[in-house]
Order: C-alpha cells, then structure tokens, then sequence
C-alpha cells in the first residue's frame, strides 16, 4: 500500500548563473536547468533559507534572483511500501533513487524529489486540485486518505 | 467445475478447459459461419491465430474460445448465420459465388444512386465478429504502470524461456510476457518437457514471468504496451527478445475450411492439453517431421489414425495400423456439415478416403507481425519465429544467443501452397479463385489484392493468410517486381480492447484560480476556458454588467499570465519580443503591449510594467501564457540574451476592481501605499490592500476605472473577501465573463483568436498605434515593413444596428461576403446591438454600411464609446 | 446487378512513352481525379499518372473516408459545398461504386467556446446554402443515443453541431473508380515508377526524371504528392510553404452495425464512425511535428481509445485491430495549395492538410479546367500558390488537422 | 546533488528513438515537449529582413525528407528550448549540434 499526502513546505525559486547555483548545498532541491534551481524546505525554515540562498548566489552573481514560489507550488509525498509502484501509475519518469527530476507526472510538469523515505512531487497549485483527484483515481495501492 | 450456457444450452466444464474445449467435447463442431458465403467454421488452429472460434461471450463479441478459459455461468453465443449457427438460411450464398465476386460492392448498386444506401443497411446488418452491447455499465477503468526493465522477452516458449534465464542470469532485470500459460498449449512430449525445464532455470534466475498478458505492438521508444491481468503495462526496455514462434502453415486446397480440417499443433493441443478427441478416424497430411508427434498425440487419445501422406522420408516410422501414402497430396476436403472425406492425388492416381478429421501440418509460418512492426528498434527474434520448424536444441540455442545480444536475424517467410481454390483469408471469405478473378482485373500490386478482396484484413491480420497471398503474386508477376512482399504488419499485433488502451491516459487538466471555492460559494456558473475553471455568471449578466458600469465589480484575472523579466538583458528581450517602445518606460509606469510572430501577426497581447532595478512584469491573456513564456524564452535563447523569465502566474492572485464606485473602495481598503483611487493610466503601484501586498496596475480592458491588483496566490481570498465587504454599501458585487464579454465589446476590445484571424497584423486590427517602427529591432518588424506597403485590404471594425446580430454571420454587401462578424451583443447602454468583424475593402474602400443576417448594420469606429473615467 | 457477370478490366499496363501533355505526378485520389477530369471534360487524353507504389499508397487509402462541408472560412465552404455536390453522383459518374453515403456529422462540445465556435460555424455555413445546425445536449442524446452526456462524467456535453449531408465514401474505390474511368479515357497510368526530379529547362518545367535517369516530358506537370510536395519541387529549386505531418487512424474488429454517421469531440479532439465493413474506425489530430515516418504511435491508439470511450461508452468493449498513419502537407493557413507554380510548366495541388479526399472532385476538376484552357476558376482562385506573399491566406485551422 | 543518481545515469545512454534528449533532464519522451519547428535562420529572430527574404523565413520550410535542424521546447521539464538534428524519415534524434 501507499500513502498520498499534502506536504506543507516553502519553496525558494533561485535564478543565477550556473557558477553560482553550484554553490549552492541544498539537499532537498532540483536544479531544473543551469539557471535555475528551485529549492524545498520546511515552512518554518524558508526565511533563513532565503536569506542564506541570497548570500551564496549574490557573492557570485550580483543579478542572482531568489524568490519565494511556495503559493505557485503544492506538494504531494508518495510513502510507503508501494509508494514506487504507485508512482509508475502517474509517470514514465525514470524515478532516482535519490534526487530530483522535472518532469511530466499524470501528464503535467512536475518536479519530483526522491528522498529515503518518500517521493515528494510538485505541481502547479493550480492544477493540484485536478492532480490530487486523479492520483488518486488512477493508483489502486493509495489507501483511502487520511483526514 | 459447472457449465457453460452455448445458445441455451448447459456444457460441461473440466478442469484445464478453455470456452473451446469444452464446446467441442460437448459436440459442437459448427464454431462459426464465415463471412460473405455463411460458411460452417470449426476450431483449427486452437492458437489465437485464426478467426473460427471468435464467439460472444457474456454480450462481449470476439472472443477467442480457444483462448479463453472456461468458467462456470459463462453464457456464449455463436456469431453469425439466421436463425441460428446450426440452421443458417443465408448459406444460400455458398452456392451463388458468381453473384458474389470479388470486388462485389465496387461493382453494383451503382444506379439507380439510392440502391447502395439501401444495399449497406443491408449489409451492415449482418457484418463482423457479432454485436457489440451498447448498454449496461462501462468496464471499469483498467489501471496503468510504467515499466522500465534490461530485457523484455515476448513468448514463453523454448526460445522465449532460454532468452529469459540467460539474460535473468546474467544480472539483467528480465520480464518474460506470455498470452496464456507457460506451456499451457502443448501436449505432453518433449517440448512440454523443456519448457518446464527452462520455466524453472528462468525463475532460478530471477525472471518475472507473466502469463495472460499480450503484447500489443513495439513502438518507437522502444515502448511495448503489454495488456491482460487487469492492468495494462507500458514496458519501456533497453532490449527485446520476440519469440512469438510460427502457427502452422494454412494450406489452400478445396474445402481447406470445413469442420474437421486441422492444423496439426491445434488438434494436437486439443487431444493432449484438454483430452478430447479431435476427430474419431484422421488423415494427416505431413511435411513436417513435428507431424509425427500429432500422430501419436492422436492415437494416445484414441483418435484412428487411418492415413499419413506425405514424402517417402517421413513417413518411415509410422506406428502399425497408419497407412502410407507416400508423395500424396490433399487435394479437396470433402463434406456437408464437417469432413466425411478427403480426396488425395497419389502417384498411383485419385484416392478417397472416409474420416471425420484431416489434420495438416505442412510446415511453419512465423509468427512474426511484432517483429515486422520493430522497425529499428532493438529487437530481435528468437526460435521459430526466425528459424521455422527448427529443432528443440536449435530454439533453445537462438534464444540464448538473442539474449546475449545477437544480431537480428532474417525472417524467413515459408512458402505457401495454392490449389486452385480454397479459401486463403478465412476472416474474409476469400478464396484462391477470387484473387484470380482480382489479378484478371488489372489489380496487380500486393497491397491493391489485398484491399480489393480485403483478404488479410479481418481480425486475425494476416497471420494465416498474408503468406499465401504474397505467394500468389510472386507466382504471377514479372520477377522485377519487388511486389512478392507480404503485406505491412500493423499493430496491434493482437486485437485488444479500447479499455485496455486507454489505461492510465491522462485526462484532461483543469487550473483553478485560488478563488475557486468563494465562485463556487457564490452560486457562479463555472465552465473550462482553455485549461482554466472560470466563472461565467454568478447570476444575471446585465445586473453584473450594470455593476461595473454603475457601481463596482470584481473579475477574478488570477488566469493571466504573469511574468517577472529580470537580469542584465531583461530590456533587451522585451524590447524585442514586443512591438511596443520599452526604453522610455520610467518604473512605475506601464504600457499596452502586442507581441508579433515573425510574420508580422499579433500572437499575444499584455501590459509590460517597468520596476526598479531594470526589471519588468508582462502580462499576457488567460489562454496565451504558456505560448507566451516559450516564445520569451526563444527569443533570449536564440539571441543569447542573459535574462531570468519567471513565469509567475500560478504564483499570484488577480482581481479586477472595475466600475466608478472602484476608487472610493479602493480609498477604504489600501493600508499602505498611494491611493489607488487616483492612478492615472498607464501606472502601477505596490500597495497593501486589506493587509495583502498587491502590485496594482491602472487597466483599460473594460473601460471606466479599473485596476488589477496582483498577489500572493494564497492571499486571495482574504483580498476577495474584504473588498466584497468593503464594497457592500457601494454595490459592489462579483463579475463573470459573460458580464466581461459585453464590457470589452463595449470598449471595442478584440478577443484575440475569437475577434482576431491569425494572420491580422496590428494595422488590420486598428492597433497600428501600438507599434514602434522606429524602434530598429523587434520580432515581426521586417514583416510590417513589408505588409505595411501594400494598401490595407481587411481590418477589424465596429458595427451598430437596431435588429439583433448574429455572431459568426458573414458580411454581405450587394449579395457579395466581404467579411464576418466576431462578437456581438446588446448593449444596453448604447440602447443598441454592437459588434466587431472583419471586413474587407471592395473596390479600394471599405463600406459603411453592410447587411449581417437580413440586419442592416452601420461600420462605425471603435471603441463604441468611451465608457467614463479614463 | 447487370455488370457482374461482365468480365471487365479495370486497368491495363502500358509502355511509358518519352513525352505527354500532361505529366501527373501521384496516383493518388486527386492525381487520378484530375487525369479524370482531363479526359472526361476537356479531352486531354494523352496524359500520364506515374505512382511511386500502387494507387492511392499514400494519403488516399491511409484517410478516415469522411465527405463534408461545413467548413469556417467564406473561401472554403462555397468549394466544399460543390465538392459534396460533386460526391453524389460521383459512382454514377465513375461506373464505379465509391460506396458515398450520407449518414451525417454530430460534432459534440464541451466547452462554451466550442460551441460558440461551432455556431459561428454554422451560421456561416447557411449562408452559403450548406446544412449546419445547433443541437442542445436533449436533441444530441435524442439523435445518437450511444453518446455519454457527461462525457465520460468528467466533461459534460454541452452541445454540438450537426451538419446532415455529413457523408463517407470508400477511399480505396474511389481511387480505383477515378483509376478505371481515366484508363477507360485512355490515361496512361504507371504504378511502381518513381519520379526522382522535375525537368526545368530554360526557365520552364518541362517534364519530369524518372527512376533510371528517363526524362518523360510534358507541357504541364501537375504534383499530387501530398507529405513529398516539398521533397519534389525542391528538385526545381522551389521552396514551398509546407511541412509534413502524420495523421494516424485505427480501426477495430468489425462488429454488426451500432453506429450511424460521424460522432466527433471539438474538445477531445477525436472522431468515431463506422465502415460499411462494421468496423470502428477512430481518428485524431494530426501530430504536431514534422515527419515522413508513417510508423504508428502508441500514444495515438491510447489517447484516441480514452476519447472515444469518453464520448461512446460502448466502445470500451471494442478490440482495436489495426493502426496506420499516413502523411499530410500542412500550409501555414492550413488552407491547399491549388494552381499554377511560379516556375512555369508546373502546377500544385498540394497542401491538403486532411483535406485531400474530401476535395478531390472539385479539386480535380477545377485544376483540369486550369491545366486545359489556362484559366482559373474562380472557386480555387483564392488557394493560389501566391497567396501567402499577397497576405491573403485563408486560415481555417479550426477546420483542418482532424477529420 | 541536485541532478539525480546512478540509475538515472544509466538511462541516459539507452538507444533513444523518439526521445529527446534533453541537457537538462535526459531523455525524454516527446510529448514532455512542445515541436518549434525546423530552425530558420537568422537566429536573431529581431533582425530586420528585405521583403524577399523576410517572406522566405515566415513562410517557406525545406521540409527535407532526412536529417533537419529543429527546435523543442521542453514544457513539461526544464521549459528551455533545445536545438538539435533529426531524420524526419526514420524519425529520430541524430544529434545535438
């Protein structure tokens, strides 16, 4: 069985020249072109991140954009034994086994973020409403959802 | 076990039997009638290859009884013939082939020209494979899984097996796919032992096998969909093993088709697999050293063999009792209801001989259709589906040389044999004769043969038949020709329920705005336009039009496309990509923007805002934004601008404040900031508007006062929520894009793509004034130079009449169209019907008055009025 | 019934000559319509139709069979219109029965612009004689009542628009009938001789190269090569405004008739009818990128099963049996190519799109009146080559790139 | 770090058809991607242009049966725009120039 739940997070859109978001450490993150990174934390987290984002990209590059996209992204994690097989349901991404990829997921652009213990996939808020009800339409192994 | 309902009445099931099985042991011998000729069909390749045993099963039509396995309750239906299978009056028509040639319907009901329509009710009536139900629940939705693996074997035969334990030994992620069991066609002998054998050393090595699943073709990726096992798989592999094997070849001869006539693996398989007698005394018609193994398969299960014929050299070993007929050959098959005799041509003359069952196997023909659609995909065959009739060893051998990566080898088409009739396409009733007659005609191309007789093309593919019809053309044609090919293999390989093709197909995505719950709270009619969920209405239109016009009104524009320009070129790329000037753009000030294609035509419209540090926000339409961040992105792509485009639109919230009551709102609501009440056009703001910080932007798309306020996505509906309270006393309620349609058209606004054709530049739209040719460099300059030197032949205008005007009605002009008419709608206001459309000029000039729908109407200039404010 | 027992002969070889009037380069639906039209209405008999394979290889035998008029540009209705006119009497016209027959076209919305697009649509339609009318989601139910409202639960219908004369024709016999009534004329045609270049000679196209190196001259050379137009003219130096793309089809088994007339989805893009042969026959969009590869997708029969399902539940149960795709010039208007070339010698019908069946008997004879007397009728005048430098196109791609 | 692991390296260097290859994401299948057509030169798509020319570049495509010069636009990845070659007759990506 798998689990499909709403993961409260903040993410940090960074735009910088490729020597900068080089620089950067984050774990959580996906660089989604040489550009351009977006960046996952925790919500509590997201103003010193920023900030500490802002200080590595601007020492490089003086033109570096950080920016706070948390309202242009819902985030969605996949857990549980079956939490890949669930995820071969709603993609043809070739799934890391830990990092991150941009992609199509139920056919829309996503970035998918694979840790140990989850897949963690981001969609636009304004699709997540569509994307939550078809996930879970197509994946038979999702337990019902926890309120 | 249970029975089976066949036609209302009880068969039995055993344990192992298909639907197949246990109708034959049960004495049926009628399967099906054929085609055109209502011809009696009984089971003959008992392998999925042919059409013979396709019944209804349940009231799902096509269903190969061979291949189905038999439960309890299942009610089957035998297709074709009236009243019924047994007694089928329309069998009259085996005995009228000269009114039923080839060619039949290209040749008749040609006069008089209502004959045809009358003919194809006719034979619609009683066409195909049966009745498809048309009520009762849908299947239920069958699931998706992406599979990526190293290997991907198709077959769970000897070859297949071998395949599948080499590379599963060698490390390799190996899935084995079979259409039904492993081993489960075969009779006991050898090769089921083999099978078993290499079954277990592949699990050894980790292989995943799956029955029942089928593959439906091998794409371009490669991707192979494989279906069955109630979901539908889409394998995407780095290689592919096909070891579909071969089905015994179809031998033409006269009455190759009745009840009783068998190719040898399928009355084998019937004898050794379900232990029912395929016939009580048989002639088996041998080329094949395999023929042997169906003999004694026969005679095990207590069938008389009475004869084999067939080369000196076979026919050496035959058990006692078998009588030799060295060098014979079957010429017909004789028989009313099923086989009663065969009729042989020996050295020593013509020879009859009584039996219930002729049992043919005189060689192989690959199964190969998968293979022949893999293009140059990595795939490659294995066993006989390569090598017909190979050995045991030799299958084994190919298969684990194709799983070490072996080089694709060749197929080999056997040869097949034409009598002089027969039936070659036993889906489409056509006969040896009839591709003669076809040939006669002039119908010389393998490809023409096959569509003009439709031989091939029913259910089964070819599988049975393309050999035989490639036979026939390279028998007749000069030997240039490079005609003898046997037709283009399609898939799917196998027929496969749309059910199962549409596993896991996305459907179609839907945006909503952060507002989506307060529109549905408010009672708004919500419709798709575009990708997005929009209100159309909230209640009645004209009070929603009034409102703005009146007092205030709120549009959600959170759809609009939003984009943040920043780097070092961010003037740059928006001084390219739009028409407009850009450089005198002060921070705080904004400007109507069209964005040209190359060809001068106008792709998409916004406001570009210029802000500090050289930045800039574009907005662009609903519908437009994500063409309209692809075309930024070429644009600094190709001119190797440095710049960051953020497309923002999910991230932000928008509402339009519109109306004359929109300043004194606005005065109640903003915290912090300048008062949005009195910015003049052309300007934009930071302000912080009921505790949210919006960028306000003056905009003139409605007319009157108005201003978008832009902000974080998630702080929508506190801004919503406050501006609906504050506005209470003012009148101030919700807005919909209908009430929208009006507004605009009232300010001469186009909708771009409804009032716009995709080749109007900004001079046929009147919006000529838009465009900075000075500039030196934009997207689509070169092209407005050109276009702009030439009169101008059509161009968007406005039209005012009394009576009502249709939209989408032509413009006529002394009986002549010269244009169409876009948009319209009642205003209320002008007390009038206006419009937008296109018109051309007639004799240089465009006219001022033409005539939309039987209603005269006025070209007047737009906008209609200047709607207040300003 | 009398002609059945006739022996007759359809086509007949004959020796490729060094020269003839007319050099048709195609035998394809509308290459062997204008040979027709030649023969039979200006008799210009002595012309030539040299197909690479077999007739109506290409786009002709590869197209979903669909005859209709309800077109969205005040060019292309009135020529569609006469083409329909045309269909009626064609297998009269031909001694050959191309199977035409009118079940109508219920084109289904979902969405309100659809059908604001479709009402457009039809009120133009009628203005030029031509039957299109707005259905409500009761009359659409009532008229074909295997049709899913809800469209599939997930995208209600909201309406549709229904153009009655909506028809089909068999498109193999209707290559074959135009093939056997120009043979009867005495038109040459040569299957499996491939065209590899176009003769010019001082300024002027007078002919064609054939495979080998054999120059066949003509005084007119007309292309129907629909996907190789590029391919070809590019062998005189000209450079087309057209690209190539591949439509794609399939058909299920055949099952005993269900299904009346063409059942389409503005929004879902895809469209089901049923052959005379009782099979389903499903089609889509054309891709959007350019190939010459006529390999089917998976994508296609997946996609296209979903939508026809989510329109006509029935069809769940169907089995698809065979797929195909087949190749189409598309045009910046998405509008033909229809006349003379500015290389002298040399005429286009080219940049069909998926409208190429559809077209051919007025495309075909109003391209023979051209090639014979030099003068274009005025119906295809506003589908000249020259249109695109002139800015008048006819840009109808709500209409093309589906059935 | 921020691209993915060894097994999604792995994929990178299967036999690709039609998939494209993108810098930033590995192979994908075309459908993540939006088709910009045959390259036309110039690249400077802001380059003003004489009339004869300016028609040629709007208009006429070469079309070629063989290998062609193209642009992709990767939607549903990166959203950045990619060059590269493909046999428009056997259908696949032949190179990244």
């Amino acid at each position: 069985m798998a689990e499909l739940r709403r993961r409260a997070c903040a993410v940090i859109a960074c735009y910088a020249r490729p020597e900068a978001l080089d620089l950067l450490e984050e774990a959580s993150g996906c660089r989604v072109a040489p550009d351009e990174a977006l960046v996952v934390v925790d919500e509590d987290a997201a103003g010193p991140a920023r900030a500490r984002i802002h200080r590595t990209l601007a020492g490089v590059d003086p033109d570096a954009l950080v920016l706070d996209a948390t309202d242009g992204w819902t985030a969605w994690s996949l857990e549980g034994a079956d939490a890949r097989v669930a995820f071969e349901r709603l993609s043809d991404l070739p799934l890391p086994t830990s990092g991150a990829v941009a992609g199509a997921v139920l056919g829309i652009p996503a970035r998918v973020l694979v840790t140990a213990g989850s897949i963690l996939v981001l969609v636009t808020s304004a699709e997540a409403a569509w994307w939550e009800r078809t996930a879970r339409r197509r994946v038979p192994e999702l337990e019902e959802e926890l309120r | 076990m249970g029975h089976l309902d066949v036609d209302g009445r009880p068969v039995e099931v055993r344990p192992g039997d298909t639907i197949a099985s246990a109708m034959f042991r049960a004495g049926v011998r009628t399967f099906t009638r054929s085609l055109k000729y209502h011809r009696r069909r009984g089971l003959y390749c008992l392998s999925g290859d042919c059409p013979n045993c396709l019944v209804t099963v349940d009231g799902v039509p096509g269903v190969r009884a061979c291949e189905t396995p038999a439960a309890d309750g299942q009610r089957v239906r035998r297709k074709g013939g009236w009243p019924s299978v047994e007694r089928d009056v329309l069998a009259v028509a085996d005995h009228l082939h000269a009114l039923l040639p080839v060619g039949f319907y290209s040749k008749t009901f040609i006069r008089p020209r209502w004959a045809w329509s009358l003919a194809e009710r006719a034979i619609r009536s009683v066409t195909g494979v049966g009745r498809l139900p048309t009520t009762g629940p849908a299947p239920e939705a069958v699931p998706l899984r992406h599979r990526r693996v190293d290997v991907l074997v198709i077959g769970g035969g000897v070859a297949g097996l071998a395949a599948a334990a080499q590379a599963g030994a060698s490390g390799a992620r190996v899935l084995l796919v079979e259409e039904g069991r492993v081993g489960g066609r075969l009779a006991p002998g050898p090769v089921r032992d083999r099978v078993a054998t290499l079954a277990d050393e592949a699990r050894r090595a980790g292989v995943e096998v799956a029955e029942g699943r089928t593959a439906v073709g091998i794409y371009e990726g490669p991707l192979v969909p494989v279906v069955g096992g109630d979901e539908t798989l889409r394998v995407e592999p780095n290689r592919i093993v096909v070891a579909t094997g071969a089905v015994e070849e179809h031998a033409v001869f006269v009455g190759n088709d009745l009840p009783g006539v068998w190719l040898g693996r399928g009355a084998a398989r019937l004898a050794g697999v379900h232990g029912v007698r395929p016939a009580e005394r048989a002639v088996v018609w041998a080329r094949t050293a395999e023929a042997l193994e169906h003999v004694r398969a026969l005679r095990e299960i207590g069938t008389e063999v009475v004869a084999v014929c067939g080369p000196a050299g076979l026919l050496t070993q035959l058990p006692d009792g078998v009588e030799p007929i060295v060098d014979g050959e079957v010429v017909r098959a004789v028989g009313r209801r099923a086989v009663e005799a065969v009729e042989l041509r020996t050295p020593e003359g013509r020879r009859r001989i009584a039996c219930d069952g002729l049992v043919v196997s005189l060689g192989r023909s690959p199964r190969d259709g998968l293979l022949r659609m893999a293009g140059d995909e990595p795939a490659v065959g294995a066993g006989e589906v390569v090598a017909p009739g190979c050995s045991l060893d030799e299958a084994e051998a190919s298969g684990r040389r194709a799983a070490a990566g072996g080089r694709p080898e060749a197929t080999s088409c056997g040869r097949a044999r034409l009598g002089s009739d027969g039936i070659v396409c036993l889906c489409e009733d056509v006969g040896a004769a009839d591709l003669d007659v076809a040939w006669a005609e002039g119908w010389r191309s393998v490809e023409i043969l096959k569509r003009y007789t439709t031989a091939t093309m029913g259910p089964c593919q070819g599988a049975l038949c393309a050999p035989a019809l490639a036979a026939f053309v390279e028998g007749r044609r000069r030997p240039t020709a490079a005609a003898a090919e046997r037709p283009t293999a399609r898939p799917p390989a196998r027929p496969v329920p749309l059910a199962a093709l549409a596993a896991g197909v996305d459907e179609l995505p839907e945006r909503r705005t952060g507002l989506h719950d307060r529109h549905l709270a408010l009672g708004a009619r919500l419709g798709r336009s575009g990708a997005w969920l929009r209100p159309f209405r909230y209640g009645d239109p004209d009070e929603e039009v009034r409102a703005v016009r009146e007092a205030v009104g709120l549009l959600d524009v959170g759809t609009l496309g939003r984009f943040l320009i920043a780097g070092p070129h961010a003037g740059a790329l928006v001084d390219r990509v739009l028409c407009c000037r850009t450089d005198d753009l002060a921070p705080g000030r904004s400007r109507y923007a069209l964005a040209l294609d190359p060809g001068g035509y106008v792709r998409d419209d916004g406001l570009l805002c210029a802000l500090e540090d050289g930045r800039f926000l574009l907005t662009s339409t609903s519908g437009g934004a994500d063409a309209m961040e692809a075309w930024l992105r070429d644009v600094a792509d190709r001119g190797g601008l440095r710049v960051h485009v953020v497309n923002q639109t999910s991230w932000l919230g928008g509402v339009l404040v519109a109306g004359p009551q929109a300043p004194t709102l606005l005065a109640r609501v903003v915290e912090r900031g300048p008062d949005l009440g009195s910015l003049p056009p052309g300007a934009h703001a930071e302000a912080v508007v009921a505790g949210v910080a919006c960028r306000a932007l003056r905009t003139g798309f409605v007319g009157g006062y108005a201003v978008e306020l832009h902000h974080r996505r998630a702080a929508s509906v506190a801004l919503w929520d406050a501006l609906l309270v504050a506005g209470r006393d003012l009148g101030a309620r919700a807005f919909g894009l209908d009430a929208l349609d009006v507004l605009r058209l009232e300010r001469g606004h186009p909708y771009l793509g409804q009032d716009t054709l995709p080749d109007d530049d900004p001079r046929k739209l009147g919006l000529g004034w838009a465009v900075a040719l000075d500039k030196p460099a934009f997207v689509g300059r070169s092209a407005l130079v050109r276009l702009w030197a030439r009169p101008l032949e059509r161009r968007l205008v406005g039209v005012r009449a009394d009576g009502p005007l249709a939209r989408g009605a032509p413009f006529e002009l002394d009986g002549a169209v010269v244009g169409r008419l876009t948009s319209a709608a009642r205003s209320r206001r002008l007390g009038a019907w206006i419009g937008l459309g296109w018109l051309r000029a007639v004799d240089g000039a465009f006219p001022e008055r033409v005539r939309v729908a039987g209603v005269s109407a006025a070209v007047v200039p737009i906008p209609f009025e200047e709607a207040g404010g300003g | 019934m009398s002609g059945l027992l006739r022996r007759r002969t359809f086509l007949r070889p004959r020796e490729l000559r060094g020269g003839y009037d007319v050099v048709i380069v195609g035998g394809g639906v509308n290459g062997l319509s204008l040979a027709y039209n030649l023969a039979a209405h200006h008799g210009i008999r002595d012309v030539a139709v040299l197909e690479r394979a077999y007739l109506g290889a290409g786009a002709s035998g590869r197209n979903t069979q669909v005859v209709r008029a309800n077109y969205n540009t005040p060019e292309t209705v009135p020529l569609y219109a006469r083409s329909l006119e045309l269909w009626r009497t064609l297998s009269q016209e031909l001694d050959f029965n191309v199977q035409f027959s009118t079940q109508g076209e219920l084109d289904l919305c979902h969405t309100a612009d659809a059908l604001e697009v479709e009402r457009d649509k039809a009120l133009l339609n009628r203005a030029f004689g031509v039957a299109t009318e707005i259905l409500t989601v009761e009359e659409v139910v009532r008229l074909q009542p295997l049709v899913d409202p809800s469209g599939g639960g997930e995208l209600p219908v909201l309406g549709a628009s229904y153009h009655p004369p909506g028809s089909f024709a068999r498109h193999d016999s209707v290559v074959w009938g135009y093939a056997s009534a120009a043979t009867r004329l005495g038109v040459a045609i040569h299957e499996e001789l491939r065209v590899v270049g176009l003769d010019v000679r001082d300024g002027r196209c007078r002919g064609v190269v054939v495979e080998g190196g054999r120059t066949v001259e003509a005084d007119a050379v007309v292309l129907a090569v629909a996907g190789w137009t590029s391919e070809l003219a590019s062998t005189a130096g000209l450079a087309l405004p057209i690209t190539t793309h591949p439509l794609q089809a399939f058909v299920t088994e055949p099952y005993a008739h269900v299904l009346d007339g063409l059942v389409s989805s503005m929004d879902l893009y895809v469209y089901v009818s049923q052959t005379a042969r009782g099979e389903l026959l499903v089609g889509a969009e054309i891709l959007p990128y350019t190939t010459y590869s006529t390999r089917s997708t998976f994508g296609f029969l997946a996609e296209a099963s979903r939508r026809a399902i989510q329109i006509l539940p029935f069809m769940a149960r169907a089995r698809a049996m065979r797929q195909w795709a087949g190749l189409c010039d598309m045009t910046p208007d998405s509008s033909p190519i229809l006349g003379a070339s500015e290389l002298d010698g040399l005429y286009l019908m080219a940049g069909m799109g998926t409208w190429g069946f559809k077209g051919a008997p007025i495309f075909g004879r109003s391209m023979a009146e051209l090639v014979a007397t030099g003068r274009t009728p005025a119906l295809i005048a506003p589908f000249a080559p020259g249109r695109f430098a002139a800015d008048r196109m006819v840009p109808d791609a709500a209409s093309a790139g589906t059935h | 770090m921020w691209h993915a692991g060894p097994s999604f390296q792995a994929e990178v260097e299967r036999a690709v058809a039609l998939k494209i290859d993108c810098p930033h994401c590995g192979p994908r299948p075309f459908t993540e991607f939006d088709y910009g057509g045959e390259l036309v030169l110039p690249e400077d798509p802001a380059a003003t242009l004489g009339a004869e020319e300016d028609l040629r570049r709007v208009f006429v495509r070469a079309n070629v049966a063989g290998v062609q010069r193209e642009r992709w636009f990767h939607a549903a990845g990166c959203r950045r725009w990619l060059t590269l070659e493909r046999d428009t007759v056997r259908n696949r990506v032949v190179g990244a120039p």
